[in-house]
């Protein structure tokens, strides 16, 4: 990544530590045993292993619910914050220390519910910040309420004759926002697919957004089940630019060519639901990244003075 | 106001004619001059050049903006009241005083704005333009005279002046000129050195063509010959040279200013009036010093992108008003909650809910202080002039950092859009925050090392080696992780609130303005400190026992109150915010809504602290805070 | 708790036998039950049932729910504890007690959280699991053993139960049957009647294959036979037929069936802990009644939709908890300006910020008070027992469209999830909102023909010829038209407070519980009555002079505090939420953060209010509470 | 419209009375002089006078901002409420008044940056009400501050420097969304098209976003300067089911044929931005209007009584 316009003083560049997965782990996690957040987490910590990134140099930050208790696991820095309000928190952190890689984990409910106008904004902003929604159709922290990717039909305790509306649709929600730069979706069941997809949204040089189909044995077991059962019902978007996972296309037979540059198509497909398509739906890497877009020269404490002595000439009486 | 008038607008009004002989000399202390045009005429332009070559010739200047509530109100309306008061004095100036001496007015229904709120002295001479009286319009003429019916019996001197016929003689449209004609007459009237001005003009065009400022310097001549000419009165007020170097800005320009001078490098905002011009200051000059502006998309978002920013290394800050505070309310607690410094600066407007979005209130108070569901401790202060407005971002920015908390800054829109000329600020290296300090943490240093007797702990942040950890709004212990406990939570609770008690603790008491004990010590906050401050002068100087004090910090409260209070027979406290009348039909003491500030001592002092407060949207006049006292001080009411 | 133990865990831990002869009867007023287990064997729905029958068979009740902070905490893990208390008495029960008399527990890790809570009473009888001491895993007996030590020198009475074992006999997963083992067992234990309880049993698994209710009615059977044969003691709380009808539930049940009660058809929420279970019930049976939840987006989509649909007829609700209330700070401040009337119900959690989620804590009184930018005069109310959470919201609906304003129920996680048995309300026809009346509007009659001595005025509504108007959140007069000068604002103010000081007038002064003067008076508000007044009653047993006085309504304050304190030589509030200790290290009188209502009686009433407060996460104990006025009366301290 | 659901008592179904555009002007506008806002304020009143609504059976739910001042100027019930939060409240009116015709104005501000997340739920709630998002780009009433929709470059006080990024799309943005019924974009500057397609979204069944281009003369007077004086830069959608207005059709002579049951294909059209496009994007009458969804059977308070002595019983002692 990049480091413009920050001042620091003390650097690790030259630094010849090394890290293993376990020096990616802190707390024990606490998700019920079946749970899809474990699987991401591995993902995660395998990518953040094979980056050799600096634990001090990493910041995840998340909102509230059961997946955003993803920052307690890591280690490195995190900020869990507020429901629905990661994106912002991550924007700050990114657009004043480019030099940190930024991580952000977000439940359905936390992006796309209460978080939906910062996501909407996030994605237009384009920091180069990766985002996880790990989307398992349901509010799980709060226990079991309709989120708005939860199927129509889905019964929770808060529309128990099931769910009024269609599913929200991420993908095609994000595609439609101007500046989106890279939108992928993988599932929590296909390792090396998440683990692929993550490694390209931290290779690209923007937003990540990345929808993590999720497993919630607790709530929601029934809605990929089929998915779990039938490898008919997923197809992947193949391409050479897109996400390649050799595994993955060895399970599913079921491959789609789509050139990533293609955002119509991608919409096209995104659209389409009569199977879980799994790759990347858009990536767009000459949009301007915000943190460098915003990049200014820094300045010391005595600079700082004289331009503000400069400034006060003005208004002098 | 005595409605025995020596001058009935019908009748002593006079088409200005030349003059021959010596000039009326009227020498004064200080003299209120209003300008008002029809919003987008340029008063505020000419009103705003006049206040400031007054303060450069080395007078006592206070501005208040007179402000439509549309972009485009209709012309010849009194809504359409655009412009400025301007007090000038020999001494320096604190408030907008009680009102005008001399009035120019483009048109008489901007006239008729002011005179209905009260805003003209006995005596006040008003300069207005003379095309209406006559107008081809039939309309126009009967509107004109319907004005003059409403004026007359008065105490009023009007002086007819011909703005738009002489403006023609050098613009096209006079809409573009009459202002700068304007200036060139006050300029006559108060012997203002005409070089300064034409500077002012020549800066404030200096985007535009340079005959564009030419022009209006042709007519600045024009008028300042005019009145000349044709006014048999001038206004000397002496001047004191000032001990010291000044600078003039209004209040949100020393907010952004000061923003800078702390050292601070992110403010982010969403537009709201009138927080909005501190952020159109800084959107222009933050990037020179290494610092930006982020809009974000709402007001959470905004404080959202700075809790972010500060946790990742300095302090930033996020400015607003009212209903944007509102929409933080979530965002200051998690602030609290993770101990991130963070600056937020209300500049305070009418309200409840969107209210008078461009007027003066100072009722944010106990939102500020109590808004967060949960005890969530920080700091609530208020600056009391435009230059405690530029310094208070420093002490605000170190208190933060300090004490690793929130602070709020309540301004407001008095201060905020006022102008006024204080000691140029000397600011060195000690206000500007240190560069990020990335060294390694210790081995088995906390992100939270609660000191058990202060609740202070060393901060940490992201890229410091070995100091990894999670914030989170949880309840947490002192690693940060999150626990459920009554003692993990109990101590949470303690150490925050008790380093804001420290923080009190290194607080001085207040001063007294007056005797330091008596019959009456009204107590302040915020803009409001000079009109207050002049009443209890004027007050004195009738021989009442009454004195003042007046607050920066609100919450904590500055120590040694109690003690204060105690010197005097009665406190009452004087707020621009809502409190019931206790002799209203149904009011007790018990259901009494009061002052804010006056709520916050009663409950902390015990004193029976009593309340006056205003809802004009209008800063309070000396005037009527003078006569709030006589009612409130034995002897004083007449 | 003494250490003096007559039964150390290791020493008298008994297996349970077959017992010849008669039984030890424990004869008793009331006794307190803990049932624990990992989070996920059901020891909720044991609990449940058992305070149930409990209630069915005319004792009195409290349950309180054990809740692990997540949602699959591992087993066998303190963190893991999930359950329930149940106080049983022969009088009503009004709160939690002070520690358990009988603890069931399924492992030693749960039975050490709550040993750790304090839980546990001297002479608690602990009926444990038996599988672990002996279990084959080696960490397992190593952490059984490690559990004893730490039991061990408490007065505990252990006897060890096979749960798993006798479990194992009727079902194949025990984790899914040991909680009905227990139950059976408590039922012999506590003589309770068997048919009643598996009519409970089938209605808890109506919707499940009947097979499932009959296995759990076998284990049921199979538990109590097995305690017959192996216990040697009963408990027998003695019964009062109670004089009325009665109904069992928790708060937030009774706050979702008093909404309907009310006529109110519609709750717009978005879900929060531990507000969400009563949009839960809700969800389930609002539609019955022509009412509809709506879930939004978010908190403030959900205030907003409220307000539309206020606004647009009827009056509506919304439910939260403090974030959530955070989030409607705005929206609160908008619904006060336009005088649309709505329920806003929050349910408070330990605060500030996502603080604990699930935990009570009495901390948002002073947030809903004063959240709002501005002066937004409201009315903020808290029910103290399950019984108030069902009648308040009809007052609550009827306060906020006779006033025309928001109203602000405080409930707290303490009344959200404990289950208490209250006299069966009598809905009648005067609960229930009147239809929609859209009948012409008379000529002239404006939107907010306010009353000009009681600030009330009669509601127009979408539909209603010839009333259009145009709602807004600006300051505006009679007309709802906008206006900004001084008048204009000044009145509407004064309105929207007077009303509400009218509404003050309308309410009684409260009872004072116990003598109605004396030493002390301890003053509570919320879920704390039942506690508080337990601990005035035990402590006035002691023979301390202390009385104590509940309030329903917070803001406006009920009339007559003044004078009602002036009879004690002490007031003291107790409640759950932060204060600073007084003598804690640099905290003075001036800096002193204070329990919330405290601070608001002191600003009211000028009396030396102080207060008694803790934020454990749990209710507060009758004991605790008795602590501290021994602490606080002369002759109190022991 | 369809009246479900709701106890009304008095109803003014069967009179005669008959309303003029007079009847239906309240305040006195009071926006700058050539604002675009009068215009469509015009087209509002047309259509009311056509559809002949009982202005006590309308209302207009606003923001805050230039554009939210609409209602005042509208003799119908109005609720000028916050900033961003239009749409909730027109939500709540409708869903429980399905009675009321339910308008809502909203400033790109108001809509697409703070109110962007009820935007886009709202578009999923699908509940019968015209919103019309006036599209000036910039905040004029707070004195021009950047909006989403401001083009890159332009100059504001708080981008002085000129807008960092590329303007929101709110046509492909609302596409974007699961649930979209209608997105249509029109000018204020054609009076017909205008006016024809607020006709279109008022018979349409379900939540219809019209985007409107609209002049700020005081702060955005160059964005539509190109789209006044060459008509070469504009063209219309033009399908038998679009929105037709000849006189429109007359002046730009550039049509692109678009099916509005063709969400990719209106997708497509909505991303592209070599000219301005004026018509009817998308439109789908088969998804559930919300307020129909959740309508449910009204009860009289002695069977509510009943209804809930039952209720109670199952919770007796
Ligand atoms: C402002 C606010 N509103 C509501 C909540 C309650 N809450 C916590 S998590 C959550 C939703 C969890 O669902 P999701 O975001 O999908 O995450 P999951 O638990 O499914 O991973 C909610 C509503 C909160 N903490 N704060
Ligand atoms: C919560 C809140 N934040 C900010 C504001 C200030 N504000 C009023 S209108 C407005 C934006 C106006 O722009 P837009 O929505 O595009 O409407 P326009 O005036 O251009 O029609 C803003 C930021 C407010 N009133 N409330
Ligand atoms: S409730 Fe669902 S999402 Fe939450 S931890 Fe359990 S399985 Fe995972
Ligand atoms: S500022 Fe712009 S949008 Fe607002 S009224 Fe004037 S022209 Fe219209
Ligand atoms: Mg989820
Ligand atoms: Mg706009």
């Amino acid at each position: 990544m990049i480091q413009l316009g920050c001042s620091l003083i003390g650097s690790s560049l030259e630094d010849d530590r090394s890290w293993n997965m376990q020096d990616y782990e802190a707390a024990i996690p606490r998700w019920c045993s079946g749970c899809g957040d474990h699987a991401v987490l591995t993902a995660v910590q395998r990518l953040l292993e094979e980056e050799q990134l600096p634990p001090e140099q990493t910041v995840f930050v998340s909102g509230i619910g059961c997946s955003s208790r993803f920052p307690h696991y890591i280690n490195s820095y995190g900020f869990h914050g507020l429901h629905g309000r990661a994106l912002p928190l991550a924007t700050g952190v990114k657009v004043r220390r480019p030099d940190l890689h930024v991580f952000v984990v977000m439940g359905d409910g936390d992006c796309c519910s209460i978080g939906a106008a910062h996501w909407i904004h996030t994605t237009r902003y384009n920091p180069n910040v990766v985002a996880l929604m790990l989307d398992n159709g349901v509010y799980g922290l709060t226990k079991n309420q309709t989120s708005p990717t939860s199927p129509k039909g889905f019964k929770s305790n808060t529309q128990p004759r099931g769910a009024f509306l269609n599913a929200m649709n991420p993908i095609a929600t994000t595609l439609g926002v101007e500046n989106a730069s890279f939108v992928a979706q993988t599932g929590d069941w296909v390792p090396d697919h998440i683990y692929q997809t993550l490694k390209a949204a931290y290779d690209h040089r923007g937003f990540s957004f990345v929808r993590i189909l999720q497993r919630c044995p607790q709530y929601t077991d029934q809605i990929f089940l089929d998915a779990m059962r039938n490898p008919e019902t997923i197809e992947l978007l193949v391409h050479p630019r897109g996400i390649r996972s050799a595994d993955t296309e060895q399970i599913y037979k079921h491959h789609v060519p789509h050139d990533p540059s293609d955002l119509t198509n991608g919409f096209r497909l995104a659209q389409l639901d009569d199977k879980i398509r799994l790759g990347l739906f858009y990536q767009n890497e000459d949009i301007p990244v915000y943190e460098e877009v915003r990049s200014v020269p820094t300045h010391s404490a005595d600079e700082k003075i004289a331009i503000l002595n400069e400034e006060l000439d003005k208004h002098a009486v | 106001m005595t409605t025995s008038s020596t001058a009935s607008p019908a009748g002593e009004k006079k088409k200005a004619r030349k003059k021959k002989g010596r000039k009326t000399v009227i020498k004064t202390a200080e003299h209120t001059v209003e300008v008002v045009s029809d919003s987008g005429e340029g008063a505020q332009k000419c009103a705003q050049i006049f206040g400031r070559v007054s303060a450069r010739m080395g007078n006592g200047v206070w501005t208040v903006e007179i402000i439509p509530a549309e972009i485009q109100p209709p012309p010849r309306t009194p809504p359409s009241a655009s412009g400025n008061r301007i007090r000038i004095g020999t001494k320096p100036v604190t408030n907008w005083g009680d009102a005008a001496h001399l009035m120019v007015a483009f048109n008489e229904q901007v006239l008729l704005h002011r005179h209905r709120a009260g805003a003209l002295a006995d005596g006040c001479i008003i300069l207005i333009e003379s095309v209406w009286e006559t107008h081809e319009d039939e309309d126009i003429r009967n509107e004109w005279a319907a004005a003059m019916e409403e004026l007359d019996g008065h105490d009023y001197r009007f002086v007819m002046v011909p703005l738009e016929e002489q403006a023609l003689t050098v613009v096209e449209n006079p809409r573009r000129g009459k202002n700068m004609f304007a200036l060139g007459m006050l300029a006559n009237l108060y012997s203002r050195d005409l070089d300064i001005i034409k500077d002012l003009i020549r800066h404030e065009f200096r985007k535009k063509a340079p005959e564009v400022a030419e022009s209006n310097i042709a007519l600045l001549e024009l008028g300042h010959e005019w009145a000349e000419a044709n006014l048999d009165f001038k206004v000397n007020i002496p001047v004191e040279a000032p001990s010291m170097p000044m600078v003039v800005m209004n209040g949100n320009q020393a907010i952004a200013m000061g923003g800078i001078a702390s050292g601070m490098e992110l403010c982010a905002m969403y537009p709201i009036t009138p927080a909005t011009s501190a952020s159109h200051y800084l959107s222009e000059f933050f990037e020179n010093f290494g610092g930006i502006v982020h809009q974000a998309e709402d007001e959470i978002a905004a404080i959202g992108v700075a809790v972010g920013a500060s946790f990742a290394g300095k302090v930033a800050f996020t400015i607003t008003s009212g209903p944007g505070l509102a929409l933080k309310t979530e965002f200051i607690g998690l602030a609290v909650m993770t101990e991130v410094p963070l600056v937020i600066v209300d500049v305070q407007r009418g309200g409840p809910s969107t209210g008078l979005p461009t007027k003066i209130e100072q009722s944010d108070l106990l939102a500020a202080t109590f808004g967060q569901p949960g005890d969530a401790p920080k700091v609530v202060m208020a600056p009391a002039t435009m230059e405690e407005c530029f310094l208070c971002m420093t002490t605000a920015r170190k208190i933060a950092e300090t004490f690793r908390c929130p602070v709020i800054v309540l301004s407001d829109a008095n201060l905020a859009t006022g102008v006024q000329p204080f000691a140029r600020p000397n600011v060195d290296r000690t206000w500007i925050a240190a560069p990020l300090d990335l060294s390694p943490v210790a081995d088995g240093q906390k992100p939270y090392a609660w000191d058990p007797q202060t609740g202070l702990s060393r901060r940490v942040v992201p890229g410091q080696p070995n100091g990894m950890f999670r914030a989170t709004g949880l309840s947490h212990d002192e690693d940060s992780k999150i626990g459920y406990s009554p003692d993990v939570h109990e101590r949470g609770c303690e150490m925050r609130a008790r380093k804001i008690a420290v923080f009190q603790q290194t607080l001085q008491p207040p001063t007294v303005h007056g005797a330091d004990e008596g019959e009456l010590l009204v107590v302040g906050w915020g803009s409001t400190m000079g009109a207050i401050e002049e009443a209890v002068d004027r007050a004195r100087e009738e021989g009442l026992d009454v004195s003042s004090l007046h607050l920066r910090f609100l919450s904590p409260l500055e120590p040694g109150l109690t003690e204060i209070f105690s010197r005097f027979n009665k406190v009452m406290t004087v707020e621009i915010n809502y409190s019931d009348d206790p002799k209203a039909p149904f009011i007790t003491p018990e259901n009494r809504r009061r002052g804010q500030l006056s709520w916050m001592l009663r409950a902390t002092t015990l004193v029976d602290v009593d309340c006056w407060t205003r809802v004009p949207g209008e800063p309070l006049r000396p005037g009527q805070i003078l006569d709030a006292i006589r009612a409130h001080v034995p002897g004083g009411a007449k």
